[in-house]
């Protein structure tokens, strides 16, 4: 399979396509493993972001979301793994780009949030100076332009008393607020693309209701496009245009929200939401997928899912499936290899 | 903050009455009359019961306890049985050398150390990192009389660039500092390294990749605040082992501060010396710790608020 | 590397700062405070008087002295002129405050014997009455602890003169680091040379710094260095070294007292006079001056060194036929005693018993390696020696309660009262031996007043002290001195004190 | 009417603020201030609430893992409040717990099979070793586990493996009530469900009754019968899941539903947004707690505490809106 | 009973993927030790040191006490491999002796300080009431830098070798007792002991089979690093004649008395020195290497 990257990607051509703001491309992350041998946490990996779009990617844990969303930041380290593949914002290579010039993009053109708010901010440093170091970092401003923009940022995010909160230290703020304050520093710049690696995880689900609504709104104060990582199906409904659910280092499954929740292909986007209870609907029993979510390097063949697949075939314990397509659907899975056409 | 540092006040009081308590017992605790050694095996009875009532040596423990007590508060640490000196003067006579040794010797182990633990945690797992950590293992096992001897016999005797012994202003120290300084960066960059190694774990360092930071200030303007919290503390206590470790370099070097002084009391058993010098020493470090504590919360904007 | 002038004669010159190197820093520079002196501080005061280079007694700030024929009275003359370094004059009233402060104060007070009262009968005349004879005096006379010390300072500071030490001898404090170092500047109007000394007056460099380092080698490397021109206690292991360097000059003198093994002679054990003499007889004392001193001693038999008045040849050589090293002999008095080898470990046993002793001994390098030497020694005889290392100050505690089994000690004394010190009564306080006719000789031998007849008594108790063995006296010691880079450097040959009237610095 | 298993009333848990250089106490977290329920046997009560609010410490209370500061926990008529040591320990065997955290609730350091072992020797269950270790093996299937397992390390398991284990440990003793301490918020979503019937699975087979923790609403609904919702330390709303979902009366328990995402895109709900964060429970407000946030607040709510209100047959609600008094 | 349980609910893909590899916390551990270059040459110098003090009575090639004085002083030949003393003894054979005394001081310190510690630290860690208590101790024992404390107590007890021993272990006792308190702490706070305080453990019960084995770890690498600094602690008491007297072979004071001899007999005082320096590095080295390998972070 590593063989033949090159290949696959003559096969295909560059589409390019004006509204396309970031294009991922046979992305394959790789970490060293034992005897020199390496494993594959993400595994040739398609997809783009359109702007002003909200993407979300779900999956399970430990299926490759947040280092796929890593990569695109160039923050895998090199020595601990190998990014293979083409990521392109705006039609420029970042996979490969130098430090300093990637050093450049990160902060400015993308932004990145993260899941624990109470350790994601410096202890030692006040609010106003760490998101003030970002406006520093990319633009000329001057210290009062600097401070000025910061108070405006927390205003933006709806933090009360903006000018009083920058003196004050992270650990100060409760966990809203924080994640609030992460969401100022990481717009701050306006991105052109804002990564949310599961944003709202740690939140109380009301306060998780106020900073969904919050990462709408400024979406379109600042027509930033916006890839969500999430494994909440519920906040996907509310909140994400499009969906990718990923299994295993895969794709297998991308579809546009109601298409997915409405129509859902892949036994695996089936079985999740049957195991999960809904406010609306009165479930007796709830319809699980069997089985554990695989370790990384356990399975090195055939479909990935095929053990806790109630229609796996015969073919899938040995041929991993491509992506189907089924008109705007996307399906790795060869229950539809007659529907759909290899993408 | 002020109740923070109220509170580390209050819990120091304690600590000191503590010390003083134990001070104070093992010094009565020992087998052996001061008075005898005072004046001498041929004395008269008379003598004898007369200095003891001077000493206040009939009372009974806890007067003289609380006398004591009091005589230390007033900043009286009694009479050195030998030189009938008083001992606080004995001792800040001798202050300055120890004070100044143990200083430039916490400067040399800090900047040696940091700069070693940096290196180490940066270039984790490479050369570097191992290379680092050797040094800095070396500098702990080594005996510091060992180093101090081997100091001496290279750098004033075979190459005769530093003096050997004695107190001849700052340049007489470099020789006992580097010594003393060596064990003392071992240990700092020990701990350098691993709080380093653990501060760059942190989300708030992914936090400040994302927002694009170079290396260089994410080592010193992110990292390195936060890893240096525990090192201070490190520091703090070094400093408090660099006072007694200064009595073995104190005795090579012949240098005349607490170390040797200490180590004088204690062949002569000169116990109000003895007494006063654990003591004062106790003391110091215990008022180190309680600044480092208090620099801390500086550094650590979370402790000011507990 | 000092420069030769052509006649190959280094020029001595005037002036110039002298550096000393030693172990001890001295208590105090008050003397009377104080129960250590030593060449730190000794040339801060000038006794009454002083013994020649022969032993004799003369004068010194007394210009003449008499002892009355019943021996109750001592009369002095002060010498015309003497002065302290205050400047005050030297007068009889000065002596007496002086006197008065050390029977009041000094811990050494007992030095001045059964005194009555100090009668001045002028500026220059004053008698010492004794309640009764007190032969000891006129040597106790020479030490410094009986200087007189200025009154002018004593008035003003009475309690502690650390700092304001003033008294009339050559050399007086300039400077006091404590832990460090002493500074010593020649006392300007000094007129008191002995009859030994070229130089009567002040001596001529600019001054003498002591420096206390107690680490031999670091001692030893400053001075090897040309940092010190004289060294101190050069610890026999260097010897060798230093006599090897053309540059420096090594002084031997002989202590006033010698290194003894001494029993507890309370202790069951050592009340058997065999096992004493058999110890005495496993000793080989040349192989321990040669050994762990490095021959810096004088192995000695009997009980007084050649330095102390009263020393006599005969008794030291009866005493060194007596104890010659006889490891037989010493094994069959052991088994005279009980003692005997069994069981096949070396060692005696006794009612299955070993004879195993346990010997304190100090942290001095030197002591150590004189107990490991005994220790060996001993062991060919079958005694098993336990060493036990205590510190200094509580030996001096402890051995006057009889704790110990045995101990590796010394004394120093210029008088052979010390004898009474040693085995007088009640004041045994280190071997613990009493013996009612050694004691009734010794005490006889403190109040006759006529010299021979006293040295005749004090042969007589030695004679007793050597047949009953309560110690086994090994060697006396010889305090070695280094110097270098000066000139009329001269070390009295009884007291080994360092005259510093002639001294000056090579150029 | 079912008999009641446990009743609890008016159970206050409050935790010392140790300050100060005396560590003298400065005050209070009312973690728990007065939280009233009954629970019948073979019932599943759940219980919702933001983080902090004190649910937990609710549950460890009712099993006397604290000691709570007042008001009473009956167990089938007996007061567990005052239990001595040695009635505390036949309680234990009645009363177990589920943890949260699969990693932290099970010792690295001792195989599965001895940590299901120390549970039934505690309890003398089984005559001998041999047959301890049968009833482990069968204790593991039963939590859908093979028995080939037994020999193996907890590090040696996934989450939803573990958790099982855990549950293996709760139901080792034979117990009538478990307290699940939010046993699924770890879990992913597809293993969050084998739990889920895992639980309902044991509880139809051994009769168990539940108090089931957790701070997603789904969750709850799905597993329960009665809910109560808390907010910092007090149950706000207590009703069974029909009354409660049909007639959500507290605006907190309207807010948390309509905050809940539906993972239905096509229906997009109208939304109570709250304003602000959870207060700390160290200084909660005066009078009504909620009022701070709440979209109904009145004058009267910042000053007096309300009191629960029975507005229909097991439905209390502790809310000013409901009573008489004040409207 | 376990007809109810259907073959669906058990995980097939378990059973395959997890082959007989069952391993525990200690194989683990081993297995981690092993890798590791470090703790690998520090056990390599231990076992070196061990072994030789352990074999010096058939080993060492010259009696230790016995003195030869035409032997005086012989630099380091084929003979006297390490050279001679004053005594004209072995040096080698000396400190091969002296290797078990030094090796004992280290570990009868780390084991009065050590079993005290962890007594002090589990009921500090576990009773919080008495907590604070038996922390303010520690804080007054530790406002004596160690080396002065061990100094002050021997001013008490007197000098010698068993002094120095109680006096070195008396000053390690706070490092332990902070360490294991810490981890008890840290372990109270899990929830496995809640569960088995639920089940109605007893306190006992649960401080012996889950809590103790737990606080182990760092109790282990703890002692490993506290074996070389007891080692050099008690080295510099016997170097300032404060701990063994001569003619113990112990290191410190073998170093301490060649260090009289350092111009004209070098190695009298190099070599103790030097090995003191690689069994206190070999301890460190093996400590460090113990503290990766005993990370509780499992997987
Ligand atoms: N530095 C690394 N070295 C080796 N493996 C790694 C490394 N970083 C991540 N992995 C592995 O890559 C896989 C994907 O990790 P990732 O963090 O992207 O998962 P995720 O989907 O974000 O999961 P979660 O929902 O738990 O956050 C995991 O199996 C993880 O163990
Ligand atoms: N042992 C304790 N000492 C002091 N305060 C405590 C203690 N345990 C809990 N608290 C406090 O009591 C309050 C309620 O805690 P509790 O753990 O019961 O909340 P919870 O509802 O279970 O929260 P979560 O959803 O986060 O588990 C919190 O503010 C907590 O900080
Ligand atoms: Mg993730
Ligand atoms: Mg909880």
């Amino acid at each position: 399979m590593t063989t033949n990257l090159l290949e696959l990607l003559e096969k295909n051509p560059e589409a390019v396509d004006e509204d396309d703001l970031l294009v991922v491309e046979n992305l394959v992350i790789q970490f060293a493993a034992e005897k020199k041998s390496h494993v594959r946490a993400v595994n040739h990996v398609n997809f783009n972001l359109k702007k002003r779009e909200t993407v979300a990617l779900v999956g399970e844990s430990g299926c490759g979301k947040s280092i796929t969303s890593l990569s695109i930041m160039g923050l895998i380290p090199k020595h601990a793994g190998d990014v293979l593949g083409s990521i392109r914002l705006n039609n420029k290579e970042l996979n490969g780009l130098s430090p300093k010039k990637m050093r450049q993009i990160r902060g400015k053109e993308i932004s990145m949030i993260f899941q624990e708010p109470m350790t994601s901010l410096n202890p030692v440093h006040k609010i106003g100076k760490q998101i003030g170091e970002v406006i520093r970092l990319h633009t000329k401003a001057s210290k009062e332009e600097i401070k000025v923009k910061t108070i405006e940022m927390l205003k933006k995010v709806e933090i009360p008393r903006p000018d009083k909160i920058i003196n004050d230290y992270p650990h100060q703020l409760s966990g809203g607020m924080r994640q609030r304050v992460m969401i100022a520093m990481a717009m701050a710049c306006n991105p052109s693309l804002l990564i949310a690696d599961e944003p709202t995880t740690a939140l109380d689900v009301t306060i998780q209701a106020q900073i969904l609504d919050l990462m709408n709104d400024l979406k379109d104060q600042f027509d930033t496009t916006i890839l969500l990582i999430t494994h909440d199906l519920g906040v996907v409904a509310e909140v994400a245009d499009r969906v990718m659910v990923m299994y295993y280092g895969q794709i297998v499954e991308e579809a546009e929200v109601t298409t997915l929740f409405t129509q859902p292909k892949h036994p695996y986007t089936l079985g999740l939401l049957n195991s999960i209870p809904n406010l609306e609907e009165n479930k007796d029993r709830l319809d699980p997928i069997v089985g554990n979510v695989p370790n990384l390097g356990e399975i090195t063949e055939g479909c990935p899912f095929r053990f806790r697949c109630q229609f796996a075939l015969e073919k899938c314990s040995t041929e991993n499936p491509p992506l189907f397509n089924i008109e705007k659907q996307k399906v790795r899975c060869w229950l539809f290899e007659e529907e759909g056409e290899v993408s | 903050m002020s109740g923070y540092i109220v509170k580390r006040l209050f819990t120091t009081l304690l600590t000191l009455l503590g010390v003083s308590i134990i001070v104070f017992l093992m010094v009565h605790l020992i087998p052996g009359d001061p008075v005898t050694y005072i004046l001498g095996e041929f004395a008269t009875e008379e003598a004898v019961n007369k200095l003891k009532s001077e000493l206040g040596l009939d009372k009974n423990l806890l007067i003289q306890y609380f006398v004591f007590l009091l005589g230390v508060i007033q900043g009286d640490l009694g009479t050195s049985y030998i030189t009938g000196l008083s001992v606080i003067e004995e001792i800040i006579n001798r202050i300055p050398v120890t004070f100044q040794l143990a200083v430039f010797s916490l400067i040399i182990g800090s900047i040696v150390g940091i700069l070693l633990g940096i290196i180490a945690a940066v270039k984790q797992n490479t050369i570097f990192d191992q290379l680092a950590m050797l040094i800095s293992l070396v500098g702990i096992s080594a005996p510091g009389f060992w180093i101090a001897l081997f100091l001496i016999y290279l750098f004033s005797y075979l190459i005769p660039i530093f003096p050997i012994s004695g107190y001849d202003g700052i340049y007489s120290l470099i020789l006992p500092s580097i010594t003393l300084g060596l064990g003392t960066s071992g240990n700092i960059a020990r701990m350098t390294r691993s709080s380093m190694l653990e501060v760059i774990k942190q989300d708030y360092m992914r936090t400040a990749e994302a927002k694009g930071v170079n290396v260089f200030q994410l080592i010193f303007g992110h990292a390195l605040q936060n890893a240096l919290i525990p090192v201070i503390t490190l520091i703090g206590i070094q400093f408090g082992n660099l006072l007694a470790g200064a009595v073995v370099t104190e005795t090579v070097f012949a240098l005349p501060g607490i170390g040797s002084l200490a180590i004088d009391a204690i062949a002569t058993r000169d116990m109000p010396t003895v007494q006063g010098l654990v003591l004062f020493m106790a003391f110091m470090f215990i008022v180190v710790n309680l600044i480092v504590d208090i620099f801390y919360s500086v550094i650590d904007p979370r402790i000011k608020y507990e | 590397s000092e420069t030769e002038t052509s006649d190959g004669q280094a020029e001595a010159s005037e002036g110039g700062t002298i550096v000393v190197t030693s172990v001890r820093e001295p208590d105090t520079v008050d003397v009377q405070r104080t129960t250590w002196v030593d060449d730190a501080n000794n040339h801060l005061y000038e006794p009454l008087l002083r013994f020649d280079f022969d032993g004799n007694i003369v004068p010194a700030l007394a210009e003449s002295y008499e002892v009355s024929t019943d021996g109750l009275v001592v009369s002095f003359t002060l010498k015309e002129g003497a002065t302290f370094h205050t400047g005050t004059p030297v007068t009889s009233d000065a002596v007496k405050i002086s006197f008065e402060r050390f029977i009041e104060s000094s811990p050494t007070s007992y030095m001045i014997g059964p005194l009555k009262e100090i009668k001045v009968i002028d500026d220059r005349t004053f008698e010492f009455h004794f309640s009764e004879p007190f032969a000891p005096f006129l040597s106790n006379a020479t030490v410094s602890y009986l200087a007189p010390l200025d009154p002018s300072v004593i008035g003003e500071y009475s309690e502690d003169l650390t700092d304001v030490a003033s008294s009339a001898g050559i050399l007086k404090v300039s400077e006091i680091k404590r832990g460090s170092s002493i500074t010593y500047v020649p006392y300007e109007n000094f007129n008191l040379g002995p009859a030994y000394s070229e130089n009567k007056g002040a001596a001529t460099f600019d001054e003498v710094v002591f420096r206390f380092i107690s680490d031999d080698d670091t001692r030893l490397l400053e001075f090897k260095r040309g940092n010190s021109q004289i060294m101190m206690s050069v610890p026999p292991n260097y010897i060798k070294e230093l006599e090897a360097d053309p540059n420096v000059t090594l002084e031997r003198t002989l202590a006033n007292g010698h290194v003894y093994l001494g029993f507890n002679n309370q202790k069951p054990i050592f009340q058997d006079k065999n096992i004493r003499q058999a110890i005495a007889l496993a000793v080989d004392r040349s192989t321990i001056v040669d050994f762990a001193l490095e021959g810096s001693a004088q192995p000695i038999y009997g009980p007084l060194p050649p330095t102390i008045p009263g020393y006599s040849q005969t008794v030291e050589d009866e005493a060194a036929a007596k104890y010659a090293r006889d490891l037989e002999e010493a094994k069959s008095l052991l088994a005279e005693s009980g003692y005997t080898e069994t069981n096949g470990d070396g060692f005696v046993v006794k009612d299955g018993k070993p004879l195993s002793i346990e010997l304190w001994v100090t942290q001095e390098p030197t002591m150590q390696r004189i107990a490991q030497v005994l220790q060996n020694q001993l062991k060919e005889v079958g005694i098993e020696i336990r060493i036990s290392v205590q510190e200094d100050a509580t030996i001096r505690a402890q051995s006057p309660e009889g704790v110990h089994e045995m101990l590796l000690w010394t004394y120093g004394w210029y008088d052979a009262d010390i004898l009474n010190s040693m085995f007088g009564r009640g004041l045994s306080t280190r071997v613990h031996y009493q013996n009612d006719e050694l004691i009734s000789i010794l005490e006889k031998a403190r109040v006759v007043v006529d010299t021979d007849e006293r040295m005749a008594l004090y042969e007589e108790a030695q004679r007793i002290i050597v047949e009953e063995a309560p110690w086994v006296p090994l060697f006396v010691r010889e305090n070695v001195l280094a110097h270098r880079d000066l000139e009329g450097l001269k070390i009295h040959p009884i007291t080994g004190t360092i005259i510093w009237s002639d001294v000056k610095l090579k150029k | 009417m079912k008999e009641e298993l446990l009743e609890v009333s008016d159970l206050k848990t409050h935790f010392p603020i140790q300050k100060g250089i005396l560590k003298r106490n400065t005050g209070f977290v009312k973690a728990v201030d007065g939280v009233s329920f009954k629970l019948a046997k073979g019932e599943t009560l759940g219980i919702v609430g933001e983080s902090g609010c004190g649910k937990s410490t609710t549950g460890r209370s009712i099993l006397r893992l604290i000691n709570p500061t007042s008001g009473s926990v009956k167990y089938k008529g007996k007061e567990v409040t005052s239990l001595s040591k040695g009635e505390l320990l036949k309680l234990r065997k009645e009363m177990q717990i589920v943890f949260q955290d699969p990693y932290a609730s099970l010792n690295p350091r001792i195989t599965i099979a001895s940590i299901l072992e120390e549970a039934l020797s505690t309890h003398s269950i089984g005559k001998d070793k041999k047959e301890r270790r049968e009833i482990v093996l069968q204790l593991l299937e039963r939590v859908g586990l093979n028995r080939q397992l037994a020999n193996r390390y907890p590090h040696e398991f996934s989450g939803g493996q573990r958790q099982r284990i855990g549950i293996a440990r709760a139901i080792a003793v034979n117990p009538t009530l478990i307290i699940a301490d939010e046993p699924v918020s770890a879990l992913d979503v597809s293993i969050q469900a084998q739990i889920l019937n895992l639980f309902q699975d044991l509880q139809e087979q051994m009769g168990l009754t539940y108090i089931f923790i957790a701070h997603d609403l789904s969750v709850v609904k799905h597993i329960s019968d009665k809910i109560g919702v808390m907010y910092l330390g007090r149950m706000v709303e207590y009703a069974s899941k029909d009354d409660l979902f049909s007639n959500p009366s507290h605006p907190y328990t309207q807010a948390l539903m309509s905050a809940v995402p539906v993972p239905n895109p096509l229906m997009k709900k109208e939304k109570i947004s709250l304003k602000g964060d959870v207060p700390n429970p160290a200084a909660p407000p005066s009078g009504c707690t909620f009022h701070t946030r709440c979209n109904a607040c009145m004058e009267v709510c910042k000053t007096i505490k309300p009191k629960d209100i029975e507005i229909s047959p097991g439905h209390v609600v502790s809310c000013h809106l409901y009573d008489s008094a004040y409207n | 009973m376990s007809g109810i349980i259907t073959s669906k609910n058990i995980d097939p893909s378990l059973i395959h993927l997890q082959k007989n590899n069952t391993k525990s916390y200690w194989q683990i551990v081993w297995g981690r030790l092993m890798k590791n270059k470090g703790a690998m040459a520090g056990s390599f110098i231990l076992i070196f040191f061990i072994g030789a003090a352990l074999l010096a009575p058939v080993l060492a090639p010259f009696p230790i006490d016995e003195m030869k004085m035409e032997n005086r002083f012989l630099p380091p030949s084929l003979d006297h491999l390490l050279g001679t003393d004053e005594f004209g003894r072995d040096i080698l054979s000396r400190m091969m002796h002296g290797g078990r005394i030094s090796l004992m001081m280290g570990l009868v310190a780390v084991s009065i300080a050590g079993i005290t510690g962890v007594v002090l630290g589990v009921i500090s860690g576990y009773y919080r009431r008495i907590d604070i208590y038996i922390m303010q101790m520690m804080d007054i024992l530790l406002a004596f830098p160690s080396l002065l404390l061990a100094i002050a107590i021997i001013a008490v007890l007197g000098v010698g070798l068993t002094n120095a021993m109680i006096a070195v272990a008396i000053s390690v006792i706070p490092s332990y007792v902070r360490v294991v308190r810490g981890a008890v702490l840290s372990i109270r706070e899990k929830e496995y002991i809640e569960a088995v305080q639920a089940l109605g453990v007893s306190d006992f019960k649960i401080i012996v089979k889950h809590i103790f084995p737990n606080v182990l770890s760092p109790v282990i690498v703890l002692s490993t690093l506290q074996f070389g600094t007891s080692i050099l602690a008690a080295a510099a008491l016997s170097f300032l004649g404060l701990g063994a007297q001569p003619p113990t072979p112990e290191w410190g004071a073998m170093a301490y008395v060649g260090k009289s001899f350092l111009l004209q007999a070098w190695w009298m005082s190099l070599f103790p020195g030097i090995a003191i320096m690689l069994v206190v590095l070999g301890f460190n080295l093996l400590g460090d290497g113990l503290r990766d390998a005993l990370d509780p972070r499992l997987k």
